[in-house]
């Protein structure tokens, strides 16, 4: 079957990825429908690992011999790739963390220490019902910490950000406003130019969680009109067809200019004395220690096979199953979507419910029938709290899903409400 | 193949198990929570959000009563239910003595043989031990159980005795 | 040549070793002596990466799918193989943090926070001199945001820590000693159970820099007597032939309960509200966002490999390379070594000085005979400043390293020496 | 093969540079660092701890002088004492000119052909740009020299001109 919008070399693409010529128990074939949990991994990626770690491996900067400069040419390359595939003004923005958790909390946690964006009583910090729990937490312990104010956004029962309380939210109390681009659970896409607007109109520092908007977004920071374009954005290389183990802060220079160190040690310093040390330009001001480097490498590798496939293509992919999903999902009796139904406004993750039964025990059966998805609060037990209910199934797809992948999930779905005695 | 999943699948969820889950034994919260000899814990299972409140009435060194509300997938339903008929009326040492039984099972990785003498239903969950994402669901309402009755009798808890 | 104490099965062990079979430019054999710098990866370790990757790639603990549990039991064996390799008391100690830096930050970063252990005005934390900036700038960052002093030991002249003043140093206002184990710079191995009595005596946290310890020396937390064993001890995955973007903190549960928690995010939290979170018990607590699961992965596989090759044994054989590098080293005229001299008592990280050539510059011209050395300052500034040097080259062994190696060291420092026309 | 390896290193051990590296020009600070028309910077090579300090005086926009301590390997010490003999009587704009002369050849990877007419001397670094860890040490002086010469001067600087 072909729908509008797949990318055309889908089976090639397929191929790529080891892992889904992988059998289950009872020899059952593995669709894969959990990608907004982690991406699977193309075998670029892997070898490109491999390479590193068999022929180039050592120290970064640091270390001045030939596999030493291979390695720090490696590293610093992998910069460059992500800048490029972010449009970074400027690829010494890019710092590598380990995780898109990281990186929020690196601004989180700077900004508690005397510097020109210090956050203090008084102060207000705007998030949103539907973050994942890695750009809530950061927040609450920095407003705890500060004596600041934490505020949020709540949503709108279709699951959209609920903007009309906007001017009572963002004033010039606010200090930092941050929220996802694309919701983990509801798929939601933000309007994130016009919040990022209202933000500067005031003098806020907008930090915008990119984590499930880079695998399926073109982004183009460079392209943005400034006062539209985020002063921080976050995401984390597995959702990327990336390694684990690394993550991204992209951040303009102004900003990551005066916030203070986070992390210290190696690499971060310009001298060190026992009582007083100065600190390194960015990006090195914030990468203490040795980095991530093969993750980095592989990241790399990473954002070039996707930039190869294109991130305009890939987009239409996902909407493409997006769409055939929302559709196949709707026909299973009992089953309620949490979040945008129309699939050109959202991203690639679905949660939804089934009457009479519980997530983990639908994920259960789906996984006997060799159908991965992620059951429970995916970390966002507030936008869950938000719609009343304590957990949901969620699917999601990537450039690899195929629409048959869909059709045995559907499947899975009708055997689980039998199995289950429903109706 | 499909038949050898579905048999897995029917080793996890035993008709006993789905009859618990369909009509759970002495669930809601009874009692006053600030009366002596009762303790009131609430317990959650972090990773997938399960939630069980549990209230322990002792008595004279016996399982009074065991009254819960609770959220949660078939497993950790049922086992709640099953929790209830197994401890209440024992002394808390025998009651201590099936938990410690069931723990053993649910840790065994399906390997061990449950004793129908002690754990009556609770040899249900044998199957459970095999799968390891579920176990934490089998042992959620259990746990909260050990919680409470160790605090109405102040004996040491915690995450220190996990190990 | 064979020395007394190398592995039997050296030969076999370099074998294990890919990056050991490649040329460098000119054809020349890789002499790789920078393992104190970063070690080199056996085959197994990346194999076992690249099977997690292409076979069980999920992320963990959140996925209920067959990956999703073969994916978490892989991350959390990795979690009792690092247990063991420490002889921790209790596995769930364990934390993975990204590198040894994190690690340490992660507890000087806590400890400014209110709780038991807060450091505030009036406070002491003790370091040394001898220390890598990756275990200073953090308790300067300390020290500096919450009013307390910092305060350190000097060292003697022949790189031992200066212990003539202790009672000075450790006093009741001590709320936390923080030092190395073995100097990456020196190689000197730090009395760690006399410093850890007396700062228990005073009720002062002790933290254990085991970067340069955990390569080494056979480490049994569990054996040490109570008031000798450290709270906190770091080390890093990619100097114990592991991945990078891993490293581990292990601390007491007593200590680890009482620290506010670091990061924010998903896997961290027991339950999350809009205005306020709880927290997972340890080792989740400290572990916010995926972690680098693939890295632990390997890092279990490393510690697995020093384990079937033994620590004692591996230990000796660094005695035995040291002992003869020492010796070679020390033939070359003009040279002088920083640190102790008594091979049985250090590390296998040698550093020194050659009359005339800069360390640079010595490295350069043992670069282009395919020795790979360090030059710089090591992140140890303050114990170059002691000696009066601002730079030094240091050569630093393994396991896989061979005597003939050191005989490939020391002419090329003779053939530097007449490169730049000494004498 | 140790040949190859033998003029590798003579690409980059040119004899001027180990001229210059044994008896560099200008070195040692001279003036007075407040006087009119002086700034004094000190830059710091932080990966490997090579420093400068290094003293401009301007005189009717012409540099006057350039003095300088410094710590490093011979490749730093050789390229503060060629910066020094190129720019010291030129004009600043004549003296910008040839520090970007430089830079580009230094980050040209070794595939840019030096102009000895501007450069002079100083195209005997042209090797150093084969190798890519001892740029920052080529650099380290020209690099304190126009920040030096920017803080005179009176026009930006910093970091942000670096991309
Ligand atoms: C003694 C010591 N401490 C800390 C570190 C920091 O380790 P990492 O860079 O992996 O964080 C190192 C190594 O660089 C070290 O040798
Ligand atoms: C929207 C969003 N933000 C943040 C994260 C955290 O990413 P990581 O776990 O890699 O830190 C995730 C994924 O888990 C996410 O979906």
């Amino acid at each position: 079957m072909t729908l509008e919008g797949l990318l055309p070399e889908l089976a090639v693409i397929r191929k790529d990825f080891p892992i889904l010529e992988r059998t289950l128990a009872g020899g059952l074939p593995l669709v894969y429908l959990d990608s907004a949990n982690t991406s699977q991994k193309p075998q670029v990626v892997i070898d490109t690992m491999v390479d590193h770690l068999e022929r180039h491996n050592a120290n970064i900067a640091r270390a001045m011999h030939q596999l030493g400069a291979e390695s720090t040419e490696a590293f610093e390359a992998a910069r460059d790739k992500v800048a490029a595939f972010i449009g970074a003004p400027e690829r010494d923005e890019v710092i590598f963390t380990k995780n898109a958790s990281e990186a929020l909390n690196l601004v989180a946690n700077t900004l508690a220490w005397p510097g020109d964006r210090q956050v203090g009583p008084g102060d207000e910090v705007v998030i949103t019902e539907m973050e994942h729990h890695s750009n809530i937490v950061p927040w609450q312990l920095l407003t705890q910490r500060t004596g600041a104010t934490l505020r949020w956004f709540g949503l709108t029962d279709d699951g959209q950000l609920d903007l009309s309380a906007i001017d009572e939210l963002i004033t010039e109390r606010t200090k930092v406003v941050s929220l996802t681009w694309v919701s983990n659970m509801l798929g939601t896409i933000n309007p994130i130019a016009e919040i990022t607007r209202k933000a500067h109109a005031v003098g806020a520092l907008v930090v915008v969680d990119a984590s499930q908007a880079a695998p399926q977004l073109p982004i183009d920071l460079a392209a943005m009109p400034a006062e539209e374009r985020p002063d921080l954005l976050a995401f984390t290389g597995h959702k990327v067809v990336g390694p684990t183990g690394i993550g991204v802060l992209w951040g303009s220079r102004a900003v990551l200019d005066v916030l203070p160190p986070f992390l210290g040690g190696g690499e971060m310093i310009e001298t060190v004395r026992m009582d007083v040390s100065t600190y390194a330009g960015i990006p090195h001001k914030f990468e203490a220690g040795t980095p991530p480097i093969v993750e980095a490498v592989g990241l790399g590798a990473a954002v070039d096979y996707l930039g190869h496939v294109g991130m305009e293509a890939i987009h239409r992919h996902e909407q493409a199953i997006t769409a055939y999903a929302l559709e196949g999902l709707q026909s299973v009796k009992g089953l309620t979507v949490l979040g945008p139904l129309d699939a050109t406004r959202r991203g690639g993750a679905i949660s939804f419910e089934v009457e009479g039964v519980h997530p983990h025990d639908i994920a259960q059966v789906l996984d006997s029938r060799g159908v991965a998805v992620r059951a429970g609060h995916h970390c966002a037990k507030p936008a869950h709290a938000r719609f009343g209910v304590q957990s949901s199934t969620r699917m999601s797809s990537y450039l690899y899903t195929e629409p048959r992948e869909i059709d045995a999930l559907v499947e899975a779905l009708e055997y689980t409400r039998s199995y289950f005695k429903l109706d | 193949m499909s038949t050898a999943n579905g048999q897995d699948l029917d080793a996890l969820y035993q008709e006993i198990i789905l009859d618990h889950y369909k009509n759970p034994h002495g669930k809601g919260l009874r009692g006053d929570a600030d009366a002596a000899g009762t303790a009131e814990v609430h317990h959650v299972n972090p990773t997938c959000g399960d939630e069980v409140t549990l209230r322990v009435h002792l008595a004279d060194g016996v399982v009074d009563d065991v009254s819960y509300d609770a959220v949660g997938c078939s497993i950790s339903q049922a086992s709640a239910s099953v929790l209830h008929d197994l401890v209440v009326g024992k002394g808390v040492d025998e009651a201590m003595a099936i938990h410690q039984e069931f723990l053993t099972l649910m840790q065994g990785k399906g390997a061990i043989e449950p004793d129908e003498e002690v754990l009556e239903d609770g040899i249900a969950f044998a199957g459970v031990a095999r799968f390891p994402a579920r176990v934490k669901c089998a042992l959620l309402s259990w746990m909260a159980w050990k919680d409470a009755t160790a605090r109405v009798t102040g004996a040491a808890t915690g995450e220190g005795d996990k190990a």
